[in-house]
């Protein structure tokens, strides 16, 4: 057994400068792939060699999955990372890798199916004694089980698409009558979207922080969590802000959050990183929400208070290396936020892709910028508007704030709108800082300002 | 040549695309250019030629350019002992076969889409090929 | 070829957008190019003056600024209830107070280097002033 | 008490910038200075204030104390940071703040005297049982005495300027008749560079180990360290490579100069945070060489591995506050390494001032860049040729030697001449990777190349 000697990166931007970086720093080589308008993307700068796999429209590229094992295949590369997004959770790439001898690096091709299976997931893990969010126990085949359920649980329930993600497929219904007609329009948009009209029905808990934990497991069935991280701050269920600790965490809810979350790792006999998603209700109790069976956006705000590289660690495995730590060598160190920097109005969220005539990012003390952007780059329309990260840690979280205003206070752009204002807006918002806060922050931030008058607004 | 001549060349460019004639005859040598030109990180020079990027070499419009449809490998012929589809100075006719590229253990057949004689043939055999690499030229006839 | 062509060619390429012609004949060589140089880090504008940095703002050779040579608290009169030493319009010779710059309890006459007219005061009364901040513009006599 | 609502900032360069992010995140305003070709350096565009205190010519400006002053009284600061260089080390204008009821941030006029007269701080270590070379104890009034220590002692010895530093004032001497003559030239030049002639002598110890500890002590008297610095990788007496811990140290080495370092402080009364110099010999003896009374250019890789920002802690001591941690809670994490990045030719070591035409900054896990300089920057000759201080952190020093590869690949700068290719030459040196160099690595190394022949070496 060794590690790779090259890898390809299937994926763009500040992921694959990310993997490069890890790849870079364990002496593997590297291969970029991109789409014929993407010469001046700096993942292609980075990397020791690099193939063109298509045209812009991401089908024809990032998605193309012959022409990325074909650019394996020439260019000798004996695993893929996928990133996040594009193929990352795609069963049939893995299965496709497998069979070219090409490692794919995640977990197993049966873990993605069952992630991306939520009912299927939801089942095993009720079995294993993790607290699920009550709702049916499996598909919803007639109208009247529906009714049953939600009469059962209580109102306001949620109707969610069993392959679905990213808001989509997804109807709140708040009063009975509204349920028949919730049913039918997931129905659709779940065949619209994911080929397969399969629905689930739960109650839909608000004002609940969203909490993940992150884990890791090897071939020899060793499985550690990395704590967790609170990624409550959303807009229209996009992460914008990330933090490790979460700010009202005590030592036991870790642990306990911490072995649900090898329970349901053990459960679906998982291999490589992964999180698994919870909800914490107004009460502390923990329900499971979804596994995802990728490296996340996120995850460097647990690599910042546990100093694991936790790319590093995923082609480790993936390589057939054993976990190179015990549960017992993981220390939770001080306090990481990280803000997700889009080229998006800061109002409006707006997509505001162009060019970037200046460009000056923040650094010194405990800053961490993850980024492909450089002065000069014109961000593409094609891709997604995220355009740095910017990851700070400090040895409890009021420095960690402090040093985040004062790194998005120095991160100076010219030419493109960026979400910066925004983040300025919440970081120095008082149920932010004090921590107490929950989901519907960002909604509840909004709507006030609405009251306030927009003039009012510093952003407007 | 006088500014007669010069001003009916001026005329002729004027309110087409061109952007740039060059004249040469008995010693005389007419350069006419056209178009604001912004050069990327330099300082302001004498230099006004336009800076062509890799992917559009200087063809003129008489020619074609074959571009890989696909990544994989490329192959001249159809097999290893086999003669190539194609030679340089050879007259070619659209729908012909040029060349083949390999991608997942699946040979692509490449046709010409225009008649023409292949001018250049820019990848050699065997040699991997990207999606929009540069494979043939073919003067257009 | 003599200025009289120049100014026909000249002429010729003037409200048409041609922005370079080259013209070689008999050893004369001529060369016309137009409008805007793209400076870098900007989009491609009509803009071809040269941008002036803050420090030297345009007075004309006439004038003569006066900058402070240190930093401190500029004071226009030697003490509270007295008059100031020079006013807008007056006129002053070299080596006359100008004001009084006050820097770690020390005060510091500042003199007039030139004879001349006070055009303007740029600073008030009890305002502090960093080291080359404009004073006064003199207009010479 | 409370900490300062304004601090002036007496420097210019990465440190400002350095000293401003301290700053901010303690929630204390901002005021730059800077000479009068300056307006486009970054240290004003990130101070809330700035003023211009005189011209180009550092005498005029940065050494100008009046001017400084009257900048502090004009903008209502309570502090001046004097950063390292100009005027940190000068007891005249730790006094002038004094008198003008302005805190200086630093120790006091007394240690900054002591520091500063190197025969005096030698006789006090000496007597608290602190090792120092061996030597004179005192100024060598005649030759006399200078033969009879040489003879003690054996040479080669060192005559030293007791006000000196910077190599200046400094002679080396191999063979007794070279004596008289250096003796002649030492006192020449340190009367010629620091207005005083006093000299003293000292074995001259080579192939050793520049090894320092960073101190911190408060008002009330208590002194803590936070472990040693090498410094080693040093081309004429300028350190180029620092890193911490040091690839050599033990536990129980790590103790003892701690323990020196905390003597030493001790017997200066000192206060606020210093570094203690010693020498590190090949049989492992501890020898005190100097102490210095400010933040020095490398304290970034002690904050690296303890957690502690040494900036943050030194501004807070001189509010008069006491020491925010103990020496039981300072532990060593990981292994840190800092390359400071010259606009230097990176053979011939010669300065290359210019406009930055082009610039992308290294990112990622574990690397820091504390910097002042951005694309369209234009780097004065009238300063210092230090434009970047890379610095990394990693789990051991293994991984983080593979991350300051990774990262001086990623650096990448057009326009001007840096010492980045040579950081490299050095980082990839079997010599250096094993941990086991010395100071005259870079001669030895120079050397070597020179015998292989310059057209051979990758640099040329």
């Amino acid at each position: 057994m060794s590690i790779f000697k090259k890898i390809l990166i299937a994926n763009r931007g500040e992921i694959a400068v990310r993997i490069i970086r890890a790849c870079k720093e364990l002496g593997i080589g590297t291969v970029a792939v991109y789409s014929d308008k993407e010469k001046d993307s700096l993942h292609l700068r980075l990397a020791d060699e690099s193939v063109c796999i298509g045209p812009a429209n991401i089908a024809a590229s990032y998605l193309n999955i012959p022409a990325i094992l074909t650019a394996a295949e020439l260019t000798d590369a004996e695993a893929i990372h996928p990133g996040y997004g594009f193929l990352a959770e795609n069963p049939q790439f893995a299965d496709a890798c497998a069979k070219s001898n090409i490692t794919f690096i995640g977990p197993t091709t049966e873990n993605i199916l069952t992630g991306g299976n939520k009912i299927k997931a939801k089942q095993i893990l009720r079995k294993k004694g993790v607290p699920v969010i009550p709702g049916s126990d499996g598909t919803i085949d007639d109208e009247k089980i529906a009714y049953k359920i939600a009469k059962k649980v209580g109102l306001p329930v949620i109707i969610k698409a069993s392959a679905g993600g990213g808001g989509k497929g997804m109807r709140v219904v708040n009063e009975p009558e509204e349920l028949a007609n919730a049913i039918a329009l997931a129905h659709h948009e779940a065949i619209t979207y994911f080929g397969d009209g399969s629905l689930y029905i739960e109650k839909y808990l608000t004002r609940v922080r969203h909490i993940e934990v992150q884990i890791a497991a090897d071939k020899s069935g060793n499985i550690i969590h990395l704590g967790e991280r609170d990624c409550s701050i959303q807009r229209r269920h996009q992460k914008l802000i990330e933090e490790s600790p979460s700010p009202i965490f005590t030592e036991k809810l870790r642990k306990k959050i911490g072995e649900y979350a090898i329970k349901a790792a053990k459960a679906l006999n998982y291999r490589n990183v992964g999180t698994i998603e919870f909800i914490l209700d107004r009460a502390d109790n923990i329900y499971f929400m979804e596994i995802n069976t990728r490296v996340q956006v996120e995850h460097p705000v647990t690599e910042m208070v546990t100093g694991i590289d936790i790319i590093k660690e995923q082609i480790r495995l993936a390589a057939g290396y054993n976990l190179s730590v015990r549960q017992s060598n993981i220390n939770i160190n001080g306090h990481s936020i990280e803000c997700r920097i889009n080229a998006e109005d800061p109002v409006t969220f707006v997509p505001c892709p162009g060019k970037i005539e200046s460009l000056r990012l923040p650094g010194g003390f405990g800053v961490r910028i993850d980024t492909a952007i450089y002065q000069g780059y014109t961000i593409s329309p094609h891709y997604d508007s995220l355009i740095a990260k910017v990851i700070v840690h400090g040895n409890n979280r009021l420095e960690a704030i402090a040093r985040m205003i004062r790194a998005l206070d120095e991160f100076h752009v010219e030419g493109i709108k960026t979400t910066i204002p925004f983040h300025k807006k919440v970081l120095t918002n008082p149920s932010f800082i004090s921590g107490k806060f929950n989901t519907s922050f960002i909604e509840e931030l909004n709507a006030q300002e609405a009251i306030n008058g927009a003039t009012n607004s510093p952003l407007s | 040549m006088d500014t007669n001549n010069i001003k009916e060349l001026i005329d002729l460019i004027d309110g087409t695309d061109i952007t740039e004639l060059y004249f040469e005859k008995d010693g005389t040598k007419i350069r006419i250019r056209k178009g604001a030109l912004s050069l990327p990180k330099q300082e302001v020079s004498n230099a006004t030629s336009i800076s062509i990027p890799d992917e559009c070499e200087p063809v003129s419009p008489d020619y074609h350019i074959v571009t890989s449809p696909i990544v994989g490998t490329f192959y001249a012929a159809s097999a290893p002992d086999s003669e190539s589809f194609v030679k340089k100075g050879e007259q070619v006719t659209k729908g012909q076969i040029l060349c083949v590229i390999e991608a997942m253990k699946l040979m692509n057949e490449i046709e010409s889409e225009v008649d023409g004689i292949v001018d250049k043939i820019l990848v050699e055999n065997g040699q991997p090929v990207e999606y929009g690499e540069h494979m043939f030229h073919i003067k257009l006839s």
